[in-house]
């Protein structure tokens, strides 16, 4: 079984981790985080995990603490990193 | 309620969007309360003394107009509210520049004024933007400040 | 703090007044908070079911500009405010005509917004003005309603 | 000694009333009421004295009870009779 997840990073941390957008294929977040960790340096990595990172997936933000979460993810889905947000 | 969302890289007219309102909701109206968040060229880092050259605002497009759509909702779910317009600009603005409009027309002049000033609350915590600022001392993601977390708690 | 107050028979232009806000503080405005007023066609009576013709304003030339400038100072006492536009129509007005505006410039967006609350708050409260409200079901004076004192007492 | 005392009527009292201004030759507040009790019928003066309304000297609002006050008028005071105010 083969799919692509697209992974988002905004504003510092897109610069942090040096990308915009990553595609990962996995079926999971735990899956998710695993490969990331795997693929970015382990200071990249500690930024994502910040406590005051949210997650959002298909761009509604996931309840609860989606560090410990095992999610299923289907093929196509994005999910993306997001600091602190700064509008208005 | 009659919602307007713009997320736009180019300036607006507060005009425009006001003659609209009107137009809209006739002599129903009996207030329309706005806001207009202009670029400060006062550094949002108290104390390091740095003048804004520039400001430059990020979103996450789809997932910005979601996270108004909601704050109006609720608005209007707490506010006898006709019309509420939204305009928030993107992209790289210099000081004095319009960066947020919000406007509300209701029958009575305290849900107008009350329904304003949540929607600007909620856009600067919960409306997903963010804010990097260019001054003459280099440039820097703005923090979200515990001002603005504790008076969007004022409305819980 | 800079005070504009205008009593005025004349329409006038929000824009105007926006604009001179904008190119009189510049950027050191980090909000314009705005409140305009206008004729509802429901009567003022609630419950009379009278639709309302026109609304004819009275005031005390003199006094009512005292009133304003008073309504101001305590404004300003209270809350850095850059600038502050009050106009106020008298005279005779239809459905959905303008009838007061008041507009804030600030720093800070919570004080541009209290500050334009607060004074429209006074305004119907403290300002020498008294409403007739014409309707199809004759003419009367409009009564200052305990929501209006209310409000106003909540600045205590 | 002649003074003029120039006596103002807004809104509901103007009409109550019945004109919008009156010139009295008096020197103090009591000598107004009773001028205007002499002048004005009854149920007119009544309103005049009515709970919620304000008096106003030279554009001023009289602090405390005016309809008990003595205070002494000058030559040229504008005293103002105005009804409860409902502006904005």
């Amino acid at each position: 079984m083969s799919q692509t997840i697209e992974v988002k990073f905004f504003a510092s941390l897109r610069e942090q981790v040096g990308v915009a957008q990553l595609q990962i294929g996995v079926t999971s977040l735990d899956a998710l985080r695993d490969a990331l960790q795997e693929q970015l340096s382990e200071d990249k990595f500690e930024h994502l995990l910040a406590p005051n990172i949210r997650l959002a997936i298909n761009q509604e933000l996931v309840e609860g603490n989606w560090r410990e979460s095992s999610l299923a993810l289907a093929n196509g889905d994005e999910v993306a990193f997001l600091p602190p947000v700064t509008g208005g | 309620m009659g919602q307007l969302i713009h997320i736009q890289q180019q300036d607006f007219s507060v005009d425009d969007a006001y003659k609209a309102m009107r137009d809209a909701y006739g002599s129903e109206v009996g207030g329309i309360a706005s806001f207009v968040g202009l670029v400060r060229d006062r550094n949002a880092k108290a104390g390091d003394g740095g003048k804004v050259q520039t400001l430059t605002l990020e979103h996450y497009p789809g997932m910005t107009e979601k996270s108004i759509e909601k704050i109006l909702g609720h608005a209007e779910e707490r506010w006898p509210l006709l019309g509420c317009h939204v305009i928030h600009r993107v992209g790289t603005m210099a000081p004095s520049e319009q960066i947020v409009l919000v406007m509300v027309a209701s029958a009575h002049r305290d849900a107008a004024f009350a329904g304003a000033q949540y929607i600007m609350d909620c856009l600067k915590t919960e409306a997903v933007f963010w804010k990097n600022e260019q001054s003459d001392l280099g440039q820097g993601w703005v923090e979200s400040t515990s001002e603005d977390q504790a008076r969007a708690k004022l409305w819980d």
